[in-house]
């Protein structure tokens, strides 16, 4: 019930936006988004951290077609779930001080876009999952056509209908789960393990690439990843938050719940694949990074190495690089949304994201510069910061799968401090120019949310214990069900 | 004897058929079909259809083929009036229609042995049967069809009626607004 | 069946309205007249009766269809109101509209061949002279030509098709025919085939199917907007639920003999609608290749063929339905303002009225087959049922198709939310119209989360 | 059993019908790709159906079977009233282009 | 455990002063922000002092956990100190050295815009400083390790408006980063080898692994590879003169005493694994002495007071790697120690120089600052007779033990080093001589403004000048007939590995000789840099003088900059751009795009299909039966 409430709270607030003024719209959608972050709180001090699918819901929904509303959170879920719930109301907060046309709009797809991305991470039915997989994907559309900058039109065409070719592609291969689940066929999940488990080899091959390539664009892994940097570049600075932040956790998700456990064999066969293209990812964004003249693609280009790192680590099958990779989606989530955050206050205010246009900023914002140290250097994996834990453990899985992967892997480690501190240098650092000489330090608002973020950063990298804590059975339970895949199978 | 009266016919049927196509004067074409008409009616006569065969020229010689003759005499068309394609098209018509008649042919084929079971009744085209059957069992088409030709008399009668003056005045106002759709129709490149 | 008597009834009374001078009562009549035949038709739910000696079963199949066909066409009532009282012949265009809405229930619950034969063309002579009811337009003359042309023209090739047939089986009764094929036809099994195919091309033609779809855009663009509507919407859904009809109750014994050229025309009308839909500036014309791309997808599920086929296709056809008169009634809204309405003139919609963009989007993604939205919906019960006959490949194409289909669909979305426009005042739409909205949206997203209120129906 | 229905079938084989209806159905679509006026093409669809009506009277016949004479009727109805609307629509059309010449109504195209 | 706690309050102090400072930098008054961080630091060193005294034969080290910090899986890693000799050794020098140095910038800094910044930050290092050598495993370690590199980047570019500074800045981070990567996979290696990353687990296991097995060399590589970056030798040296940049004060803290020691204390704590690896000893011995010598070359030609100094750190860094691959454990961090003491003390006495010479680094406008500056003059003589090695200076004791090792080690290696310690005597009279003798070459306006540094500078001067010239007696060879403290307080460190090392002691006599050959030298050549300098008043030639072949080579540190420019920040910033240019938009986004066009093109052409010719339709319509049919009829 409790989970009915999560995934179903911000579609009621969205349908009660609509009722409100624009002033007052934004005060609800953080008021609600609010709510949602002390349900999904309290849930997670209900949860039961030795157990695996609490508070589950099962409906029937269409009964003849073997769907069920099958929900529930597991360790992993309540992970995604939480770092969803806790940055909607930064984004929220975050847009306060633009002042969207059309406000309800904004803030209801805003909030519908939460919607479904709790839904996506708590559906244990494989339709379930895909309706609000794709329902995630119209929000963040509007968001980026109505409110994003230039060159929108073909831009976001191009991010719509890549992504939905992938997901298109993947209700294929579960249609094809389906149709080889026992019995009369049905979505539950365990019935499309079941079903993938009795595949042959060859097919799971075939329908771990369907399902994957779902997962590869909407992450987006090399060589998948060309929407990536333009929508993350057009999008208005909170749909970039959301893509970002969220929503390619998403396709990480999916990995691990939905594709993993359903073709362990296929996994086995491509997964080497897949984590050599991660790792080439990695190198590769980074390299791309290095020399972006604009900030907002840099980032978006930093993201693409971030994930391939995390995708990396889960392929490993190993139980480090799992709960590394947990961990490393929470923290990419906030750095990057801090990050973006910060480039919006610098649009704000200089009207550019041209890094080239910019330097000095630290002389008239030392507090925002403090904030903008600690988020990069979550972002470059410093010790005691939220990204050195999952990175660390990301590339203690990848170099255990193969000291070649595994060294290039942490590559990353060099490069990501090469273009954010040459990111860094050239905004925030130098002398003043005429563009940077008015900055105005943090105000009340902004503070509101960087210093959560920056809070969060810290506390995680100090104490990253409770999350790991959270999912370790959800990513014990998985890999069992790959073992006992594999000793069925007399591997 | 049947047989050649069904040559005969069949003959007479193809012949004309095919002067209704290649004839260059329209009025022609029209004569040419009512021969056509007759040859088919009378193989509705030999296969004991009779009452189909008055429907048949009551409808078609009588009806259909006079209100062509009229159109093609109110709107005044002849030899020099016709339009013709270009070679090649006729060309290629000729062609295609004989391909078509070729896959017929070959699709049709390989019933040719077929002997059909006698009916339980053997003349089953009179008025008297054909008239139970209608209603009867076909009473809701027999309805349908009288549904249909109001609808086509309806139809026929909205479209007809128009005023010729309004057409005409509507003639030269869509010449323009011909221009403009035309322009927004075409590729913008 | 009493469903048809009240509309027959109403056709009539139309007639006769403009002798008794009852013209104002006629629309409310008529309207309020095709919800009642659609409360009538659910008396039969489940009975299953055969009418006048088997011409017309009222099956839940045709029950369910002629429901569909008969809210769908009192919504269009909704939208057109306004066509009407343009006309000097109001009474005669209700009439002709209502006897086509008869044909068309014909058509989805006849179970001889006769009664299909004059469903289609009840239902195609009256749109005949509708698609060129704008008189002095060339455009809808031109359009009215051309349908009736290549009408007659395809129907002469159904007509040799139902006479093998008859030639095979020496009935019109679907059932004695299923029967005797069933049976075994001996070596008249070439005259079998034959007809099957000629009544492919037939129907083919009637729902559009590449390569028999030539008109469709032509006649869409061409008929007046609130014709184009009826079409796309009542004459789809008939034609295909008689297509499906015929074939599922006769010739599924044998449809090894004839999927492949369903396949074939189903691979050619996906491909080819949805390609040519991309580059099209006229906002009909487009939807016209979108209603020719959904009849490649109706024929993906008469190609499976299986349990599900039916109720498959019901829900495609209400989903698709409610979507298009959506469209179109937005376009209808548009066209009062901007006659020619290309996709341009959809820019800036959504500020001179952010409701009818909303509803144009809904639409429109519906189309698309967004969820939670009921085209998506309907468009994955398609592929379920496809994968259930194991068409994998297919419904990969139509995976593919439906991709290019996003492109199109949402052009209009980026012109009317992001492209500017020079024109300003709000485009002000009737209380009917509303009322259209509210109930096709509220509908397209109960059917897109609650499917399982039509899945399963028939 | 000496009836005239009985000899010719006995006389004249079912496949000789087919054959002819066969042929005057394909003149009848020769003839229409054959011409540009839109009345003769008219002419020719209705030879088409001429072709289906003697098909199915013939077959009628061989199988001792009303229905389809009773169809046949029915297509002779259609085909009257397709005429009708066909021919309002044409004269319309004349007074709009004076023509009948089918090759000039391509406006809408694309 | 009361003591416990006592471990656990050593870094957290100076982090509270961080913390402290940080929070309130803009409403802190310098003076009190000074305060606070000194007395934060005073307060660490207090308590490792009562550590120091209370460890001993009853408690050979002392541990302490603070919580589990990360547990994934089998791999599992507490925050937990260890404090054993080796550790209280650094963290003496640490929070002594450390807190002179705060005292010496609470004067050296005044009235800079960032003090209070700059005392967070200073305080920031030692937390992580003592993060570093506290740690009771490598990822703690490592947490240090790179925390010690953020704040050596935030000092660095300390005065951040300069771009220069700043590239300096980022230059030894990203530097510090490849061998920071090195590190962290020779980390990961050891918990797959050894399923622990604590040292006691991993060192009780490597005590029993036979010698040379490829996964200790493998892993003992990685880890020293972290060494070469964060102590700047070959070939990852090349941050530490760059990072002069700094204000003196963290040049001194960071870049001489502690941080830059931090891979001699990292391969000094993991001893044992690498005793079982000679391979990568040989490595550490070629490295190093590479690195003293190619260091000791470059330093002979700089002008600037400060990159002598820096060059000077690389160059005794070497040898300390020198002892350390001989497996002189305990000399090398003997040398350390008194390396940490004089060289902190030049560096501050160069602080001071440039302090009171307003800003002025080159020497060659320097000169005949001793009346100016006396304390400082004395200071900088000792310092300098320290790093010279003459006895009985500091540098004397641990240099001397080094080369005796390698004597007995290596000769090649031995003759290396023992040239490089000629050149620093040479370089470092040089130095001080340019500096302090003769007539001063500054320009008038500077000469008159020129003034002893306060006390708040001198004292630390003063105290780290009698450290420097003392310390040497901790650790007096045995050839001289003392005993050898530092040795046998470190020895249970080393005591694993002293077993397993062959013993291959010089004989006396020879030690004997070999001392007093490197102090007659060393005097020798400090003779002749007085000759040169002093009475022939030699003055380096100034900027844009063409000079000659080896002049010019080692003026310009042997291009390596250069070099590094062109083999590796150029190829990089190329393949960027290639991959962006080639693969991103020609490849990739070719293919995408490409897509979406041929969709649209296929529509324009396909639309054309659509002529709007019934009599077309008609006909394509009849083609398609007929092709419908024959294909049919085929199958």
């Amino acid at each position: 019930m409790l989970t009915l409430f999560l995934i179903f709270w911000p579609l009621v607030a969205t349908l009660v936006l609509f009722i409100l003024r624009p002033d007052e719209a934004k005060r609800w959608a953080l008021a609600a988004s609010l709510l949602e972050m002390a349900l999904c709180l309290t849930m997670t001090f209900a949860f039961d951290a030795s157990r695996t699918a609490q508070f589950v819901v099962d409906q029937p929904w269409v009964a003849s077609l073997g769907i069920n509303f099958h929900a529930g959170i597991d360790g992993i879920t309540l992970l995604l779930v939480l770092l969803t719930t806790v940055l909607t109301p930064l984004i929220i907060l975050s847009s306060f001080k633009q002042n969207y046309e059309n406000a309800p709009s904004f803030y209801g797809l805003v909030l519908f876009m939460e919607m479904a991305l709790v839904g996506v991470f708590c559906a244990l039915d494989g339709f379930l999952f895909y309706i609000f997989w794709e329902m995630a994907l119209i929000p963040i559309y509007f968001i980026c056509l109505r409110w994003g900058g230039v060159n929108r039109g073909p831009v976001t065409l191009k991010f719509f209908i890549y992504t939905l070719a992938g997901s298109l592609i993947m209700l294929v291969g579960l249609l094809y789960l389906y149709y080889h689940t026992p019995g009369d066929h049905s979505f539950d999940i365990k019935a499309l393990y079941a079903a993938g488990h009795s595949l042959s080899p060859a097919e799971q091959g075939i329908i771990f690439w369907a399902l994957f390539a779902a997962f590869a664009v909407k992450m987006p892994i090399f060589p998948f990843h060309t929407w990536q940097p333009d929508t993350y570049h057009t999008a208005p600075t909170p749909g970039t938050m959301l893509l970002a932040g969220i929503m390619l956790k998403m396709g990480i998700y999916g990995v691990i719940r939905w594709l993993i456990p359903v073709v362990p064999e296929g996994v086995e066969k491509w997964g080497s694949t897949v984590l050599t293209l991660s790792v080439i990812g990695i190198v590769y964004a980074s390299f791309l990074a290095i020399l972006q003249k604009d900030l907002k693609r840099l980032i978006a280009y930093s993201s693409i190495a971030h994930v391939g790192l995390i995708a990396a680590g889960i392929f490993t099958l190993n139980k480090v690089g799992m709960q590394g990779a947990m961990v490393q989606m929470i923290s990419h989530g906030i750095v990057i949304v801090g990050l973006f955050y910060i480039i919006d206050i610098i649009v704000a205010r200089t009207a550019t994201q041209e890094m080239a246009n910019l330097g000095g900023i630290r002389l008239s914002a030392p507090r925002f510069n403090t904030a903008f140290i600690i988020i990069l250097l979550g972002s470059v994996a410093l010790p005691l910061t939220s990204g050195f834990v999952g990175e660390f453990l990301l590339i203690n899985a990848v170099f255990q799968y193969h000291f070649v992967t595994g060294a290039f892997a942490a590559l990353t480690m060099i490069l990501g401090a090469v273009y954010m501190l040459r990111s860094f240098q050239i905004t925030m650092l130098g002398e003043n120019n005429a563009t940077t000489k008015v900055f105005s330090d943090l105000d009340r608002k902004e503070k509101w949310v960087l210093y959560p973020v920056v809070t969060l950063v810290l506390l995680i990298g100090i104490f990253p214990g409770p999350l790991l804590n959270i999912s370790a059975v959800a990513v014990d339970d998985l890999l069992t069900i790959v073992m006992n895949y594999q000793a069925g199978i007399g591997h | 004897m049947t047989l050649y009266v069904f040559y005969f016919l069949s003959f007479l049927a193809v012949l004309s058929a095919l002067m209704v196509v290649f004839s260059k004067n329209p009025v022609y074409s029209v004569l040419y079909l009512v021969i056509t008409f007759f040859c088919v009616g009378g193989h509705y006569l030999i296969l004991s259809a009779e009452f189909l065969f008055a429907v048949h020229i009551i409808v078609y010689a009588g009806a259909i083929m006079v209100l062509f003759l009229y159109v093609i005499m109110l709107l005044n068309l002849n030899q020099d009036t016709e339009p013709q394609k270009r070679t090649l098209y006729k060309f290629a018509a000729v062609i295609s229609g004989c391909l078509l008649m070729l896959v017929l042919v070959g699709a049709l084929k390989g019933a040719e042995s077929a002997q059909l079971v006698f009916g339980k009744q053997t003349h089953i085209g009179t008025v008297q049967i054909l008239g139970k059957m209608l209603f009867s069992e076909f009473l809701l088409p027999f309805e349908v069809v009288s549904l249909l030709l109001l609808a086509a008399m309806v139809g026929a009668v909205m479209l007809g009626k128009t005023p010729m003056e309004r057409l005409q005045n509507a003639e030269k106002s869509k010449e323009s607004d011909l221009k403009t759709r035309n322009l927004k129709t075409l590729p913008n490149e | 069946m009493n469903s048809v008597f009240v509309l027959s009834g109403l056709g009539i009374f139309s007639l006769l309205a403009e002798i008794f001078n009852a013209k104002r009562f006629l629309f409310p009549v008529v309207v309020l007249g095709l919800v009642a035949s659609a409360l009538l038709l659910m008396a039969d739910w489940n009975q299953g009766t055969a009418h006048y000696s088997n011409m017309l079963t009222f099956d839940n199949y045709a029950v369910a269809f002629s429901m569909t066909l008969s809210l769908i066409a009192a919504l269009w009532f909704l939208m057109s109101k306004d066509y009407f009282a343009d006309h000097a012949h109001t009474t005669d265009h209700f009439s002709l509209v209502l006897f086509a809405v008869i044909g068309a229930m014909f058509m989805v619950s006849y179970t001889n061949l006769a009664m299909l034969f004059l469903g289609i063309e009840v239902l195609s002579i009256s749109l005949y002279v509708l698609a060129g009811s704008s008189f002095g337009d060339i455009f809808s003359n031109e359009a009215s030509f051309k349908y009736f042309l290549m009408g007659s023209f395809a129907t002469g090739f159904l007509l040799f098709g139902i006479a093998l047939i008859y030639g095979v089986t020496a009935s019109f009764d679907l059932h004695v025919i299923a029967a005797h094929i069933s049976a075994g036809t001996g070596d008249k099994t070439t005259w079998l085939y034959a007809g099957i195919l000629l009544l492919i091309v037939g129907l083919g033609f009637k729902i559009s199917a590449v390569p028999f779809h030539f008109w469709a855009p032509d006649v869409y663009e061409g008929a007046p907007t609130v014709i184009t509507a009826f079409m796309s919407t009542i004459v789809k859904i008939a034609a295909f639920a008689g297509f499906y009809r015929l074939f599922s109750i006769c010739f599924a014994t044998v449809s090894g003999e004839w999927t492949d050229v369903v396949q074939v025309l189903a691979i050619l009308t996906l491909l080819v609608s949805n390609i040519t839909a991309v580059y099209q500036h006229s906002v009909k014309r487009m939807l016209a290749y979108s209603s020719v791309s959904h009849a490649g997808y109706l024929l993906i599920s008469l190609l499976a063929l299986n349990t599900i086929s039916a109720s498959a296709i019901l829900y495609y056809a209400v989903a698709y339905a409610l979507a298009t008169i959506t469209a179109f009634t937005v376009l209808h809204n548009i066209e009062a303002d901007d006659e020619n309405a290309v996709i341009d003139s959809f820019n800036g919609l959504v500020k001179r009225n952010p409701y009818l963009a909303f509803c144009m989007a809904i639409a429109m993604l519906s189309l698309a087959g967004i969820p939670p939205l009921a085209g998506f919906f309907a468009k994955y019960y398609m592929f379920t049922v496809a994968f259930k006959s194991g068409y994998i490949a297919l419904v990969v194409l139509a995976v593919v198709t439906s991709l290019i289909g996003i492109y199109y669909y949402f052009r209009i979305i980026i012109a009317m939310y992001l492209k500017s426009t020079e024109k300003t005042g709000a485009i002000r739409v009737p209380l009917r119209h509303s009322v259209i909205f509210a109930i096709t949206l509220l509908l397209i997203v109960i059917f897109g989360v609650f499917p399982e209120l039509l899945v399963g129906l028939v | 059993m000496n009836d005239p229905i009985t000899q010719t079938i006995q006389g004249v084989p079912l496949n000789y019908y087919l054959w002819l209806s066969t042929a005057l159905f394909v003149i009848g679509v020769l003839g229409v790709l054959y011409r540009r006026n839109a009345i003769i093409i008219f002419m020719c669809i209705e030879l088409m159906l001429n072709a289906v009506n003697l098909l199915m009277v013939a077959f009628s016949a061989y199988h001792g079977d009303g229905a389809g004479q009773v169809f046949v009727f029915f297509i002779m109805a259609v085909a009257a009233a397709e005429v009708a609307v066909g021919l309002a629509i044409l004269i319309i059309i004349y007074h709009n282009t004076r023509s009948t010449d089918i090759n000039v109504l391509n406006k809408l195209k694309w | 455990m009361v003591i416990d706690s006592v471990v656990g309050l050593i870094p957290v102090v100076p982090l509270l002063g961080f913390v402290l400072i940080g929070l309130l930098n803009r409403q802190l008054r310098p003076w009190l922000a000074a305060l606070l961080a000194c007395s934060s630091v005073l307060f660490s060193f207090g308590l490792s002092l009562a550590l120091f005294f209370s460890l001993g034969d009853s408690l050979p080290s002392i541990e302490f956990t603070a919580f589990e910090w990360i547990a994934a899986g089998n791999f599992s890693v507490s925050f937990s100190f260890l404090v054993d000799p080796l550790s209280i050794v650094m963290m003496l020098v640490i929070t002594g050295v450390g807190f002179l140095i705060h005292v010496y910038s609470a004067g050296y800094m005044h009235g800079d815009e960032g003090f209070n910044r700059f005392f967070a930050y200073l305080n920031l290092f030692i937390f992580f400083m003592l993060v570093l050598v506290m740690a009771s495993n490598y990822l703690l370690m490592f947490v240090g390790w790179e925390g010690v590199g953020l704040c050596s980047y935030l000092l660095i570019g300390f005065w951040f408006r300069n771009t220069d500074y700043n590239s300096a800045a980022k230059k030894a981070f990203v530097m510090n980063r490849i061998g920071d990567v090195g590190l962290i996979l020779g980390v990961i290696m050891i918990f797959m080898h050894f399923g622990t990353l604590s040292y006691d687990g991993v060192f009780a296991d490597a005590a029993g692994m036979t010698s040379g097995s490829p996964t200790l060399t493998a892993i003992t590589i990685l880890l020293f590879i972290g060494a070469i970056g964060k102590s700047a030798q070959i070939p990852l040296y090349t941050w530490l003169p760059d990072a002069m940049a700094g204000p003196t004060p963290v040049s001194a803290l960071i870049h001489a005493a502690t941080m830059v020691t931090a891979g001699i204390y990292m391969v000094a704590r993991n001893n044992i694994l690498y005793t079982l690896s000679p391979f990568t000893s040989d490595l550490i011995v070629i490295i190093g002495v590479a690195t003293a010598l190619l260091a000791a070359t470059i330093a002979v030609a700089q002008n600037d007071i400060k990159k002598v100094l820096a060059y000077s750190t690389v160059s005794q860094l070497g040898l300390m790697f020198l002892a350390l691959g001989v497996g002189a454990y305990s000399s090398g961090i003997f040398h350390m120690t008194t390396h940490a003491f004089f060289k902190a003390l030049l560096f501050l006495a160069a602080g001071s120089v440039i302090h009171g010479m307003g800003g002025e680094q080159d020497i060659r406008a320097m000169g005949g600052l001793r009346k100016y500056l006396p304390v400082t003059y004395i200071t900088f003589l000792i310092g300098t007779l320290a790093i010279s090695g003459i006895p009985p200076f500091a540098g004397f004791f641990s240099k001397d033990e080094i080369l005796a090792h390698a004597f007995a080690h290596n000769k090649i290696a031995w003759g290396v080093a023992f040239f490089a310690s000629i050149l620093t005597a040479f370089y470092m009279f040089r130095l001080f001589f340019l500096t302090f003798s003769g007539t001063s070459r500054a320009k008038q306006e500077v000469i008159s403004h020129v003034h002893e540094s306060p006390t708040t500078m001198t004292t630390p001067l003063i105290i780290l000048a009698v450290l420097s010239a003392t310390a040497g007696f901790i650790g007096i060879p045995e050839v001289l007939g003392g005993r050898h403290v530092l040795a046998d307080f470190l020895a249970p460190v080393f005591a694993k590995s002293q077993a397993i090392l062959p013993a291959n002691e010089v004989a006396h006599s020879v030690e004997m000789m070999l001392i007093g050959v490197v102090v007659a030298l060393t005097l020798a050549v400090i003779f002749f840099a007085y000759n040169l300098y002093v009475s022939r008043k030699k003055i380096p030639a100034p900027e844009g003088v063409s000079l000659n072949g080896a002049h010019r080579l080692i003026y310009h540190k042997y291009y390596v900059d250069e070099i590094y420019d062109r083999i590796i920040v150029k190829p990089m910033n190329f393949l960027s751009r290639a991959l962006d240019a080639l693969v991103e938009r020609l490849l990739i986004d070719r293919i995408v795009n490409g897509a979406g066009r041929a969709v649209t093109w296929s529509g324009k052409t396909l639309r054309l299909v659509q002529t709007g010719n019934t009599g077309f339709y008609i006909f394509a319509m009849v083609i398609s039966i007929i092709i419908l049919f024959v294909v049919k009829s085929f199958t």
